[in-house]
């Protein structure tokens, strides 16, 4: 049995000025987690440009999951319009995202603040 | 612990499973004195490498079921997960993230790489049904990676 | 999880090794949804029941391990621990804090009765060695004690 | 194996004034606690008489383990001078602390400041 993954979705204010959407994970990021997180992704309005990913609530990760992850990635870096960041990972799940690379395609924050401050 | 004590899991082939073994294995470590670190490494590459038994190994068959055997000596903990299937044939290979970005590469197809490069020692071992195994080491002396 | 699913643990017969039984049972528990609190009241059954299997029914002997079988259901989780002894006699009976307290009885002696008051059934079978054990049940619908 | 138990002392000033002897644990409380915890106590100076036991960094208890806490409070009981007091157990500790009836014997506080408020 996997758990699944919730995903909810709030605005806040990036330090450089307009808007920055946050998409916020709990549960577990594994296979089981495509509809949730690629949904979620696709149910952005068009005029997300800044999108955070909050792993703060996550405490298992597996490749099935990141997999998934990259895979938003990809649709976001052909949408030529968005960035992506990410904050809240475990500093073990920092360093697993970075051995595989994300971090070249998405900003690693430690937290929130620092991340809105980045955006 | 006295070197030399080992403990067994059966799990079923079944996503999600994979956590119990994930568990078992780091509360052995912490028994044995490994840092959180460590044992975080440990726990992600048990993980990865119980859901290739249950995925490719065992093909998510319900009447097959996956062994992990933890064994304790003075200085390393080894943990051996057997599936039913008929083993690993590719070496791990790093994923390439440009590739998989642009779509040359399945996004796919990190499990043997992390479980390689979190560990300190990582095998992958062909046999008879019953016998394929990955075995892992992680030892007490190697406290950073 | 499908209903039915089971997981099975061999500990040595070592006094330490009860945490690992704890750990396995607390993530099945919490891959079924349990909550937190009865995760704690499981861990501590399920430990004093190992402890128990190690010390009473096994009587720290190294050549003998302790068997723990966790099955699923749609709403329980049963886990039996079973050794190699004899089982045992007497039923669990409440440790009277003042005579403890004044050294009329053992400072010991609560293992079975917190097993019994921790979980929702708790029954002591005899049988031939490798078969004695106790059977623990925890169920999603009995949020509370 | 089991985890040893590390035992430091320190003291702290009681609200109805006069000292406070606190014995703070770490690691397990089990079996292979006996030494160090009666050995703890029992090279308490014979002057200290309010006792607190903080549980705060103890993650494991069994039973085997709770006998010991009880075999001091027995001794402290007949001392006739010393009355000891529990704080920093979990919820689950302090419920089964409870089922076993310790509570009579030694207040159960939730933090050091509860327990010295009361001492
Ligand atoms: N236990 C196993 N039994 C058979 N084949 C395996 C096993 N583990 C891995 N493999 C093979 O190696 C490939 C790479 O595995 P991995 O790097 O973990 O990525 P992924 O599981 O995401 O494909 C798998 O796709 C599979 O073909
Ligand atoms: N698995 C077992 N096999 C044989 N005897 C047992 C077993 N579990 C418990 N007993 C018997 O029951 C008694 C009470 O057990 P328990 O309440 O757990 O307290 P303790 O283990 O501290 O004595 C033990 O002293 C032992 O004689």
């Amino acid at each position: 049995m996997q758990v699944t993954t919730k995903v909810s979705e709030r605005t806040a204010a990036a330090a450089s000025g307009g808007a920055v959407t946050i998409l916020a994970f709990a549960g577990d990021i594994s296979s089981a987690s495509k509809d949730a997180i690629l949904g979620a992704y696709h149910g952005l309005n068009g005029g997300a440009t800044k999108i955070l990913l909050d792993f703060t609530g996550v405490d298992y990760i597996n490749s099935s999951g990141i997999a998934i992850v990259i895979q938003m990635l990809l649709e976001a870096g052909k949408s030529g319009t968005q960035s992506v960041g990410i904050f809240g990972l475990s500093p073990h799940f920092q360093k697993v995202f970075t051995m595989v690379g994300i971090n070249k395609y998405a900003a690693m924050h430690k937290d929130e603040a620092t991340a809105l401050a980045a955006a | 612990m006295k070197s030399g004590s080992s403990v067994q899991v059966r799990l079923p082939s079944e996503l999600g499973f994979e956590k119990v073994a994930m568990s078992t294995a780091a509360s052995m470590a912490a028994l044995m004195g490994f840092s959180e670190d460590r044992i975080e490494d440990l726990k992600t590459a048990v993980a990865e490498a119980c859901i290739n038994a249950i995925e490719h190994g065992n093909q998510l068959n319900n009447g097959l079921s996956v062994g992990v055997v933890l064994s304790t000596s003075d200085d390393e903990l080894v943990v051996k997960v057997i599936d039913d299937g008929t083993g690993v044939r590719n070496a791990p290979h790093a994923p390439d993230i440009d590739r998989k970005m642009h779509g040359d590469e399945d996004p796919r197809g990190m499990g043997m790489f992390l479980i390689q490069a979190l560990v300190d020692e990582a095998e992958w071992h062909q046999g008879p049904p019953g016998k394929s195994f990955v075995r892992l080491v992680i030892r007490l002396d190697k406290e950073s990676q």
